[in-house]
């Protein structure tokens, strides 16, 4: 069957140039970076060169690079990073729709070490409430981490005009920039951010790749701990093969940022526009416009997510709702729950992320198939009648 | 993603006896829009307490609308009686199994059956001793407490 | 130039056989194993038999094993989850000659957080001093972490022994086998451990993936915090591939164990005796018996071990002194210094770590390589002289 993949913003596919990139370093070159060999240290000049790639995706310095195994840990080891830095401040800060690696990391920092929390609340399309932010900085805060794009919505932080404002408080500003690697254009220079956090498997590099990306003269401490590697800042023999097609991926995802903004954002577009018209009662979640251009999340009253997902991928199109990391769960996702959407649309809600690869053909396919799912669903719902909700 | 049997995908892709039932003359609903589960079961019983027909309308997971299906497949043509014994491990097991995870869904099944016989007899269901945790599915401490018991 | 590939203890060639399992996975099977889609979910039915993989590989049950990103971190990660399972003790225990994942790691929790740190001496043969482990446990203490196989000797740990009087005292106990995997049996059933670490680059997977196996019932608390994966006990999104690759390794390398402690173990033989016969004033560092088979450390004196790295290099040859990972520093090796090894021998030491992928001719072209290597260096040191040292 034909697979339509409208799931990048849970993973996407690992590009061709990075995979050809990679291939070599498998069963060929397989030195150890580390090594007193030529053997090794071809592989080392490799990373290197991945990493300056690194570097000029985000306009950093290469050696504020550090590569770590995922999103996951580049988050939590920014977070301890700074908790090391300042252990006498014991409050931190956060928005109340981050991601579960900045989540549940919170809440375990509130619950098992004392630490004093306060989740800003965004409003109903997303939006962090400013104000309540500001006011919650003070002389006891260790560390503000606020994503850049929400993973369910797309919704965008002022990523910029916040880091100036917490950083003229002296206060660490980290921003998990997952998702908005490689859909909006990143300038750690222009930004200011002390740390920011990377996940290859979300710019169609390997999954099990990360970065965080550390300001020069910002204090580090290390969370893994062992060799000597990353210039002491994270232990572990490099992971070289994905090191080295995440350089590569950097690259194409700076030629690709152009069409982003263009042709796949029309695409979305298109899509979202489609979906209201055709399918009545149907909302999209979070600002329009203050959104990633890839990311549409929508919500169809009176049907539930999982049964839309199934009758979906019968079609051989792949979407999500709430993030792929907590559909294990049963709960409505934390992201819709705090930006108030009404039950009857939570439920139902459904993600779609493009990429580059995605066409208008697919969009169309999509659509048809949509159409008839939710009225089947609506027919068989105990609150719908009449072509509305009961 | 769950292990769905081939029996509850089926289910769930062609639901049996999906709407409301015309001359319906017991009704149990349980579930809730907030909750993301509910369910509405319809009964038509004859003079002798037979169920004659049996329709349902779900709102709910893949594994809520298949058990749905199936209990009115299994009900229809059984007594109150009989039907009042059947739990949800009855409808698990008609469907071949369910994902641990997925067992609750099926619980709202034996639920609403419970309720629309009670509906239909015009009995309020008893207080259950301890405390209600879950008002959709009228589930209470204790009866967790039992059921975690049963199980492990 | 024919490359000699004898540095197998820092890290292995991927097998082609690996390169093949994991290669659909990367452009063509991306799906995240989390999704609610067959896409997605084809990767999980397929991580699933990675984790069965990895399990037989050690006689584990496929719930006790946790993929991590490398070796160091399935360190870490036991290490912390032993101090928060049991936060009111503050003493542990380790070895003297471990790798840095568990050394630096043990003597930032000294230096930083207090605990009390028993490091248990070896002889000059590296073989543990079992007397002081045992009269060093006491009520108070929260882990106890012994590696399998030391990195640079070789040397074996009688682990199964250990494990026995340290569990029947209550102690949690971790041994770090990232060496014994693929050249010595493990059987976690058998020998009773609570955790222990493997790295995949070590039995030809890939660099950054690892494996934590924690016994049935012991308690354990995540070191990252995020999605659900892992059953929620390490978060991040799969490491698909290296996982997928990871379980073929674990095959092969049940394959090849019995090739391991002949063949391998010859050659390793075969390279020392004509070593030891062709070269006046060398020693073999480490018991002789108690020894992975495919270890051989061995020093020259009076002369330095970078220079005859770099003399090897120039034939081809991969080798090493010390471990990888501590190669970045100039100073002599702990673990020799900790065994008492002279230094006049201790910094011409060069660590042969062999595969099955090695051939009997490899062991004749460093055999005629290091001869005159050795003699050229010793005619310029000035510790050499009329044949010996001075
Ligand atoms: C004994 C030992 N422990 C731990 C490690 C660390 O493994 P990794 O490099 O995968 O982090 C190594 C090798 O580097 C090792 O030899
Ligand atoms: C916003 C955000 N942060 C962090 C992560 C975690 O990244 P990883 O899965 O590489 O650990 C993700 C995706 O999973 C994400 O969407
Ligand atoms: S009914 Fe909601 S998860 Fe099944
Ligand atoms: S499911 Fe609604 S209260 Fe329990």
């Amino acid at each position: 069957m034909r697979i339509v993949y409208t799931d990048n913003n849970a993973t996407t596919k690992v590009a061709d140039e990075v995979i050809e990139e990679m291939l070599p370093y498998f069963g060929q070159f397989y030195g150890n970076p580390s090594s007193m060999h030529t053997f090794g240290d071809q592989v080392d000049k490799k990373i290197k060169q991945a990493r300056q790639r690194v570097a000029n995706f985000i306009n950093a310095d290469p050696n504020e690079i550090i590569f770590t195994s995922c999103g996951t840990e580049s988050d939590n080891c920014a977070i301890y990073s700074a908790l090391n830095a300042f252990p006498e401040k014991k409050h931190i800060i956060t928005s109340n729709v981050e991601h579960p690696a900045i989540n549940k990391l919170y809440q375990h920092l509130q619950k098992k070490k004392g630490y004093e929390v306060t989740f800003v609340p965004v409003d109903k399309k997303g939006l962090l409430n400013l104000d309540l932010l500001y006011d919650s900085l003070s002389d006891n805060t260790a560390i503000v981490s606020l994503m850049w794009a929400n993973n369910e919505t797309g919704v965008l932080f002022p990523i910029e005009d916040i880091a100036k404002k917490v950083n003229k408080k002296g206060i660490l500003f980290h921003t998990d920039a997952v998702q908005a690697g490689g859909k909006v254009p990143i300038d750690v220079k222009q930004v200011g951010v002390d740390m920011l956090s990377l996940s290859g498997h979300k710019i169609h590099a390997p999954k099990g790749i990360g970065v965080l990306y550390v300001k020069k003269g910002v204090k580090f401490s290390p969370f893994l701990i062992g060799g000597h590697q990353e210039e002491g800042r994270r232990g572990g023999t490099e992971n070289t093969v994905s090191i080295i097609g995440l350089g590569r991926a950097c690259e194409l995802a700076t030629e690709h940022l152009p069409v982003m903004n263009t042709r796949v954002r029309e695409l979305r577009d298109y899509l979202q526009t489609r979906l209201l018209e055709k399918i009545p009662c149907s909302s999209v979640n979070g600002d329009l416009d203050l959104r990633l251009p890839n990311t549409l999340s929508i919500g169809f009253d009176a049907v539930e997510g999982e049964s839309i997902l199934l009758l979906l991928d019968r079609e051989g199109i792949c979407a999500s709702s709430g993030s792929a990391c907590t559909s294990g769960s049963l709960d409505p996702s934390h992201v819709l729950m705090a930006m108030e959407v009404p039950f009857k649309s939570a439920h139902g809600s459904i993600r779609f992320s493009l990429s580059h690869y995605n066409t208008k053909d697919e969009m169309d396919i999509i659509v048809s198939a949509l159409v008839p799912a939710i009225e089947k669903l609506r027919e068989m719902s105990p609150f719908w009648k009449d072509g509305k909700v009961v | 993603m769950w292990d769905y049997t081939d029996k509850v995908k089926d289910h769930f892709l062609k639901p049996r006896n999906v709407g409301e039932l015309e001359g319906a003359n017991a009704v149990g609903e349980t579930g809730s829009l907030s909750c993301g589960d509910a369910l509405k079961l319809f009964l038509k019983v004859d003079e002798n307490e037979k169920i004659v027909d049996a329709t349902f309308m779900t709102f709910g997971c893949a594994s809520a609308v298949a058990s749905s299906s199936a209990l009115t497949e299994i009900i229809k043509g059984m007594t109150l009686d009989e039907a009042s014994k059947i739990t949800n491990d009855d409808i698990s097991d008609y469907l071949g199994g369910l994902p641990k995870e997925k067992m609750h869904c099926s619980v709202m099944g034996q639920s609403a059956l419970k309720k629309a016989i009670a509906d239909y007899r015009g009995i309020q269901i008893l207080e259950k001793p301890g405390e209600m945790v879950c008002e959709c599915f009228d589930v209470t401490d204790l009866e967790i407490i039992e059921a975690v018991k049963a199980n492990s």
